[in-house]
C-alpha cells in the first residue's frame, strides 16, 4: 500500500504536467519508446499531454497517426511484436471502440496466443471522464469493459504522483496496460511529484485518508470526490477512510478486504453506469474476502444507466460531492 | 473511374438568379450561425463547438441539389448551420445542441436530418442503411452524408463505401476536404492521389471538385443524385476546400497551421468569391448582402433564444433511452429526483 | 416470472429449430423484418438458423452481407432508421467487437440522441459459448461488457422455447436488443415449444427447478449445467432453486430478491471471466435488494481470468457440473 | 496504378531448377498435411480447420521469395502447411494448434511466423506494426502478411493498407483471393474491380498475379520485396485461384459452389498444373513425386506424433497471460488445481 520511491525531493505539478513530463523520460530513458496517435506530434497532443515530445525525440519517434484508431492498436501490437515500446494515444477513451477488436482480440492476447514468444509491452494513454462539458463519447467511463477482457492491466491515477509513478511502471511494464487519465483531474488535480525516478507497483491501493467509520472506494477521479466528502465528513466527527485503488487489475484485494474488515461500512463511488460498472467487481470481492465483516449492505455512487448526457446535464449525472455524502449517512444509519 | 470536374465555376446553368441569390443568403447565414456559436462558447453559453469557416459552398451547394421533401442529409458536426434548406428547426436544434441541452438532437417529422455526429464515420455506414431502406421500401429520394477527410482513414469509411457499391444504395459519401484533421494534414492521412481516387476501392465513381463554388458542388451533387434515385447507385464526391476557423472553440491552429497557406486559402474564402461572381454577374449589391447578413443575424438570435427558452429537465437523460425504461431506471430516476429535491416522476 | 403465452399445443424442437422457427414466423408476419449478415442466405448459416429464409422470402429479405461487422451493426442501425425492422447476425459474437463502436456508439444511442425521433428497432443475433471445440474468438462470453453500454437490452436463452419468445420479443421490441445464443445449446438443448404466438416478456426470469436450501442463478446455457447440478443434489436430500435470467438488461430484480430471501444462500454461474462478469452484477444487486437475507457469502463460478483457451483446455475452464456442485456444497457449509 | 502481371508461366527467369523442385516439393507437403488435417478433424483427433488446396502455389511461392532468416510471415491460416522454408517447426506447431493444445502458437526464436488468426483482417495492422518497427530499428527483411480476399471488407484491412502507405512500411500485403469468404462470392463482397484495384485507396502499387503459378507469385512477391527492403514502401499483391476444398472441416460448399466451377477450377490445380510444367522442363517425373509424397507424409507423421506426445498441463491458460500472473489469477490457478485434485503449482 506504499509506493515504492525513494524520492529525493518533489515539485508540485498538475496531472497533466507530470503525464508529460514522464513521458519526457521515458522516452530519454529507452529509446525503444515510440509515442504516436491522433495530434499526438506537431500540436502536441489536444490536451498537450505529448507536448514538446517531437521537438526533443524526432519525428520518427513521436508520429502523428491517420486517424484510425483499429490501426493505432493494431500496429502497437506489431511494433511491440518487432522490439518496439508503443505509447499510443487513443484521443479520448470512447473512440477506444473502434479498437475493441484489437484491444481485446489482440492486444490482449499477442503474449497469450503465441505461448510467451512475444511481449505486447504497450501502453495505451486515452482521457476519459465527466464534468468538462465535452462532447459524447469523450466521457464514458468503460473501465470495466476493459477489465472484463482477460490480459490488459488497467492503470486510473487519481493523483499527480501517482500519474507519474504509474505511467512509469505501466511503460516499462512487459505486458499491455491500459493508462486511463482523467479529464478532470489533467488541470484540476495538483500535488507534489517525486523527482527522479518515481514507480509506483500495480496492485497497491492507496489510503488518501485514514477513518473507520466507514471506507470510501474509488479510483480515478472520484478519488478527488471522495476525498472531499470524507473532509466534510470529519468536520462532523465521522471517520472516514478513502481508499485509491490505483490500478482495478490487479486490484489490490487484501486492501479492500482490511479496509472492509476494519470499517464494515462502505461506499463505493464510480462515474460508469451501475450495471457491471467497476463497482459491481468491488462488492463481489468484498462479498468473496470479506462477507462476515460488513455491517450493512456497500453502497454504490454511480453514474445511471443512461448513455453519457448532454452538457446541460452532466452535473446531476456524475457523482458529485453531495450523492457521495447522502450514500455515506444511509450507509452508517443501517442497521448492522 | 475519378474524374476532376472541369465545369466553369461561371456557368451556373441550371440553377436560376434567385436560387443563386438564396445559396449566397444561406452561406452567409452558415457563417454568422458559426461565428455565433463560437462567441457562445466563448461566453461560457455553449459547449465545444466546430466552424462551418470554408465548407459554407459545400453544405449549402449540396443542399440545393437534394429535395428535402424526399432526401435525408446524415451530417458530421459542421454542416448543420448551413442545412437552411431543409427546415428553420435544423438551425433551432443545432444551437440546442451545442449548449448541450437534450432536445438538440430532435428533428420533428419531415426535418430530414441526424443531429451531429461526434464519433468520427460512424455516420456513414447509417447513412448507406438509410439508403438501403429507401431502396427496399421503393421510397424516392436518397441519402448524402458529409464527412471530413480525416474521417476517411477509419474502417467505416471503407466498409460502408463498399456496401454502398455492392447493394447499388442510393447514398452519396461527400468528403469534406478542408486540408486538415484536427492537425493533420492530407498528406499524412493518405498517400492516396485524392480522397475521390478511394472510389476505387468500392468500384463506384469518384468526383474531385473545387469545394469553394457551391455551382460545382451543386452540379456534382445533382448528377450523384441522379444516379442515386435511377438505381444507378452510389457516388463519392471530394470537395477540395480549406478550413478558414480553428478546428474547435477549443483549438490553436497557430500551431501547425502555416500562416502562409492560411492567408492564401482566405483569398479562396467561399464567401467572398462567390459573393464576387455573383455580384459580377449583376445578381447580388452590398444592399442584398446587408440585407442577407441581418436575417440571419435574426434567425440565428431567434435560435438562440428559442434554445435558452426550452426548459430542461435534470432527469431529462431517462427518458428515450427504450422506449420504456427498465424498472432498474425507474428506480434510478426516482433516486436522482429524490436527491435534487424533485417530485416523483408524473 | 411466467411467459405470457397461451399456447395451443407444443413441439418438441431443439434450440436452433426453434431459432430457425420463430425467423420464418416472423418474418411472414411483419415485411419489414430483414435478416443479413455473413453467410446467412444462400448457405442458410454456419449453422443453419437461418436455413431456408432466402427460398422463402427472398433475396432482398435476406442477404449475405460483405464479411465486415462494423457496418453490419452500422447498417443495420440505418435501416431502423428508414423504418425496416432489421434482424442481423454476428457469425460469433467475439467478433462483435469489430462492431464495438457501432454497438455501443450508436445502435444503443440512436432513440437517445434523436431524442425520441427515431427507433433502433433491431435485434442482432450471435452465438457464443464454449464446450464444442470453435476456434478463438467463437466462445467468448462477453454479455456483461454490452449490459455495461447503456441502451442495450440483451436477451439470453437456456430454453428452446424461450429462444423462440425472447426472440419474437426481441424483434416485436422497438429497441434495440442483443440477442445471444448459447452454441452448446443449439443441438443439446431440446424441449416443447408452443406452437402459434409465443412471445416471452423480457425482465421477468424462469424458476427452473424450485428448492429453498439454495438458489443457482445462470443464464444462456449454465442453466442448464446448473439444471443438472440441482437434479444430482436432489437425490442427496438438497433442495436447489434455479433461477434463469433469461434476460440480463432488464434484470428480473425482484425475482432474485425473493429468491434470496427464501434460499438465503446463493451460487451464480457464468461463463465470462470472473473479474466484471455479469456475476459480479448480480452479487452487486443482491446486496441492494436482499443484503439482510444472505446466510453466507454468495459464491461465483465462472470461467477463469484468462482467454478463452484451446480446444484441450476447454472442458476444465468452463464451468462444469462438478465445479457447481463443489460451490453448493461450500456454501451450503459455510457459517450463517 | 494496378497492374495485371503478365509474365510468361514458363519462364521462371530467376528460380534455379532445384529450386522449382523444391517449390513442388513443398506444395506437395502443404497439400499432404491439409489432408491429414482434415482427416484428423474428421476422427475426432483435432479440431475444425481449414485447407490450402488450391492456394499452395500461392504461400509456396511467396515464402521463397522471402528471406526466412530477416523476413516475417503474417498468416491468416490456410497458409501454415505450406511454409516449410521458415522452418519445421511451423508445421510441428500447426498440427498442435488444430488439435487445440495450448504450445500450438509457440514458434521459437528463429522462426518468423505469428500463429494462425482467426479473427479476420486483425492481422493486417499488426504486420504494417511490425514492418514499422524494423524500419524504426533499421532491421533487414520485410514482413509478409496473407488475407483472404473475404477480409478485404473490414476496417483493418483498409486502416491497415493506408497506414501503411503513410509510412512507406516494408510490408507485402498479400490477397489470396480464392473466390470464396466461406458462401460468399467476390462479386457480393465487392464492386471494385479486382483486389489489387483497392491500392488505388492507399497510393501503394496493386499488383493481381495468377495464384496458381508459384513462378509468377515468387516473381511478383519477390519486386515488392525488393520495394520493401529499399524503401519504396509497401505493394498489394492480388493472387487469383480457387478454394478446392470445402471452406473447413465443418462447410458443405455443395449448397453454394457450384459443381461446374468448382471441376473447371481443379483443372487448373496448382499441383496438377505446376507438376505437369516441370515434367514438361525434365525437372519432375513419377519418381520423384512418390519420394516427395513419401517424405511429405513422413514429416506430417512426426508432426503429428510430436503433437501426440507433448505433454499438457490442463491449468497452462493461466501461463503467459502476463508476464507474472496477477494475484486473483494464482489464487484462480490454485482453486483449479485443488479442484482437479492436483498439487499447488510449484
Ligand atoms: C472516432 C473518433 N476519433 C477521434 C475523434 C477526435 N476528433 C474529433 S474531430 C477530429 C478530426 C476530424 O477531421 P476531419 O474528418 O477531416 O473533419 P474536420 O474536423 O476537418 O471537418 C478528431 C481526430 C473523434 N471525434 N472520433
Ligand atoms: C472478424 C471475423 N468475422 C467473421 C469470421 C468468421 N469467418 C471465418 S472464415 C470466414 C470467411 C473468410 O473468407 P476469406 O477472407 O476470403 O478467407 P478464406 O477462408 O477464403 O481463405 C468468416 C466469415 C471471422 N473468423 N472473423
Ligand atoms: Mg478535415
Ligand atoms: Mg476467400
Amino acid at each position: 500500500m506504499t509506493a515504492a520511491a525513494d524520492p529525493v525531493g518533489a515539485t508540485p505539478m498538475n496531472m497533466l504536467s507530470a503525464i508529460n513530463h514522464t513521458l519526457h523520460r521515458e522516452m530519454a530513458r529507452d529509446d525503444r519508446v515510440i509515442v504516436f496517435g491522433e495530434d499526438v506530434a506537431k500540436s502536441g497532443g489536444v490536451f498537450r499531454a505529448t507536448d514538446g515530445l517531437q521537438a526533443e525525440f524526432g519525428a520518427t519517434r513521436v508520429v502523428d497517426m491517420p486517424l484510425a484508431e483499429g490501426v493505432i492498436i493494431g500496429s502497437a501490437v506489431g511494433l511491440a511484436a518487432s522490439g518496439m515500446v508503443p505509447v499510443p494515444e487513443i484521443q479520448f477513451l470512447g473512440f477506444a471502440y473502434q479498437a475493441f477488436h484489437q484491444i481485446a482480440g489482440q492486444l490482449a492476447r499477442l503474449r497469450y496466443r503465441t505461448d510467451g514468444r512475444l511481449n505486447a509491452a504497450v501502453t495505451v494513454r486515452a482521457p476519459f471522464g465527466g464534468g468538462v462539458r465535452t462532447p459524447e463519447l469523450h466521457s464514458e467511463a468503460i473501465e470495466s469493459q476493459l477489465a472484463n477482457i482477460p490480459g490488459l492491466k488497467i492503470a486510473m491515477p487519481a493523483s499527480a504522483a501517482d500519474a507519474k509513478g504509474l505511467l512509469a511502471t505501466a511503460i516499462r511494464d512487459p505486458d499491455p496496460v491500459m493508462f486511463l487519465e482523467p479529464l478532470r483531474g489533467y488541470r484540476a488535480v495538483s500535488d507534489p511529484v517525486p523527482d527522479g525516478d518515481h514507480l509506483v507497483p500495480f496492485g497497491e491501493a492507496r489510503t488518501v485518508s485514514e477513518g473507520d467509520d466507514l471506507v470510501i472506494i474509488a479510483w480515478s477521479y472520484m478519488v478527488e470526490i471522495a476525498r472531499q466528502a470524507a473532509d466534510r465528513l470529519r468536520t462532523e466527527g465521522v471517520s472516514v477512510q478513502v481508499l485509491d485503488l490505483r490500478t482495478i487489475v490487479p486490484l489490490d484485494v487484501e486492501a479492500i478486504a482490511a479496509a472492509v474488515e476494519r470499517c464494515g461500512r462502505v461506499v463505493v463511488v464510480q462515474e460508469a453506469p451501475e450495471t457491471c460498472g467497476f463497482a459491481s467487481e468491488v462488492i463481489a470481492t468484498i462479498n468473496d474476502e470479506a462477507f462476515y465483516s460488513l455491517e450493512a449492505p456497500v453502497a454504490r455512487v454511480s453514474g445511471y444507466d443512461h448513455p453519457y448526457p448532454v452538457g446541460m446535464l452532466e452535473d446531476d449525472y456524475v457523482p458529485s460531492v453531495e450523492r457521495v455524502l447522502a450514500a455515506v449517512r444511509r450507509t452508517l444509519e443501517m442497521a448492522p | 473511374m475519378t474524374t476532376t470536374d472541369s465545369r466553369s465555376r461561371n456557368s451556373p446553368r441550371e440553377l436560376a438568379d434567385a436560387e443563386l441569390q438564396d445559396i449566397l443568403g444561406d452561406m452567409i447565414q452558415a457563417r454568422v450561425a458559426s461565428d455565433r456559436a463560437f462567441a457562445l462558447q466563448r461566453q461560457g453559453r455553449a459547449g465545444t463547438n466546430a466552424q462551418v469557416d470554408g465548407s459554407e459552398a459545400i453544405v449549402v451547394g449540396a443542399a440545393y441539389a437534394l429535395d428535402p421533401a424526399t432526401d435525408w442529409v446524415v451530417p458530421q458536426y459542421r454542416e448543420l448551420v448551413g442545412l437552411q434548406r431543409f427546415g428553420s428547426e435544423v438551425l433551432d436544434r443545432y444551437v440546442m445542441y451545442i449548449k448541450g441541452h437534450p432536445n438538440g438532437g430532435f428533428h420533428p417529422e419531415g426535418t430530414n436530418v441526424l443531429p451531429p455526429q461526434i464519433s468520427l464515420a460512424t455516420q456513414i455506414p447509417k447513412a448507406v442503411g438509410m439508403a438501403w431502406g429507401k431502396k427496399l421500401q421503393n421510397e424516392p429520394g436518397c441519402v448524402l452524408t458529409f464527412f471530413g477527410d480525416g474521417s476517411t482513414s477509419e474502417g467505416d469509411f471503407y466498409e460502408a463505401g463498399n456496401l454502398a457499391g455492392v447493394l447499388d444504395a442510393p447514398v452519396i459519401l461527400f468528403c469534406v476536404n478542408n486540408q486538415w484533421a484536427i492537425s493533420t494534414p492530407n498528406h499524412e492521412q493518405t498517400r492516396a492521389s485524392s480522397f475521390a481516387s478511394k472510389a476505387e476501392a468500392f468500384g463506384i465513381p469518384g468526383v474531385r471538385i473545387d469545394g469553394t463554388d457551391p455551382v460545382a458542388v451543386f452540379h456534382a451533387v445533382a448528377d450523384a443524385r441522379e444516379r442515386a434515385v435511377s438505381g444507378a447507385g452510389p457516388t463519392l464526391i471530394e470537395g477540395v476546400t480549406y478550413r478558414l476557423a480553428p478546428h474547435t472553440t477549443a483549438d490553436d491552429p497557430t500551431r501547425y497551421v502555416p500562416a502562409d497557406d492560411l492567408a492564401k486559402a482566405r483569398e479562396r474564402d467561399p464567401l467572398v468569391t462567390f459573393r464576387a461572381m455573383l455580384v459580377e454577374a449583376g445578381l447580388w449589391d452590398d444592399e442584398r448582402q446587408r440585407e442577407a447578413e441581418a436575417a440571419a443575424d435574426e434567425r440565428v438570435e431567434a435560435a438562440v433564444r428559442r434554445a435558452d427558452e426550452t426548459p430542461l429537465a435534470p432527469d431529462h437523460g431517462f427518458t428515450n433511452v427504450f422506449a420504456e425504461p427498465t424498472p432498474r431506471m425507474v428506480r434510478q430516476r426516482a433516486e436522482m429526483r429524490r436527491h435534487l429535491g424533485l417530485e416523483d416522476p408524473r
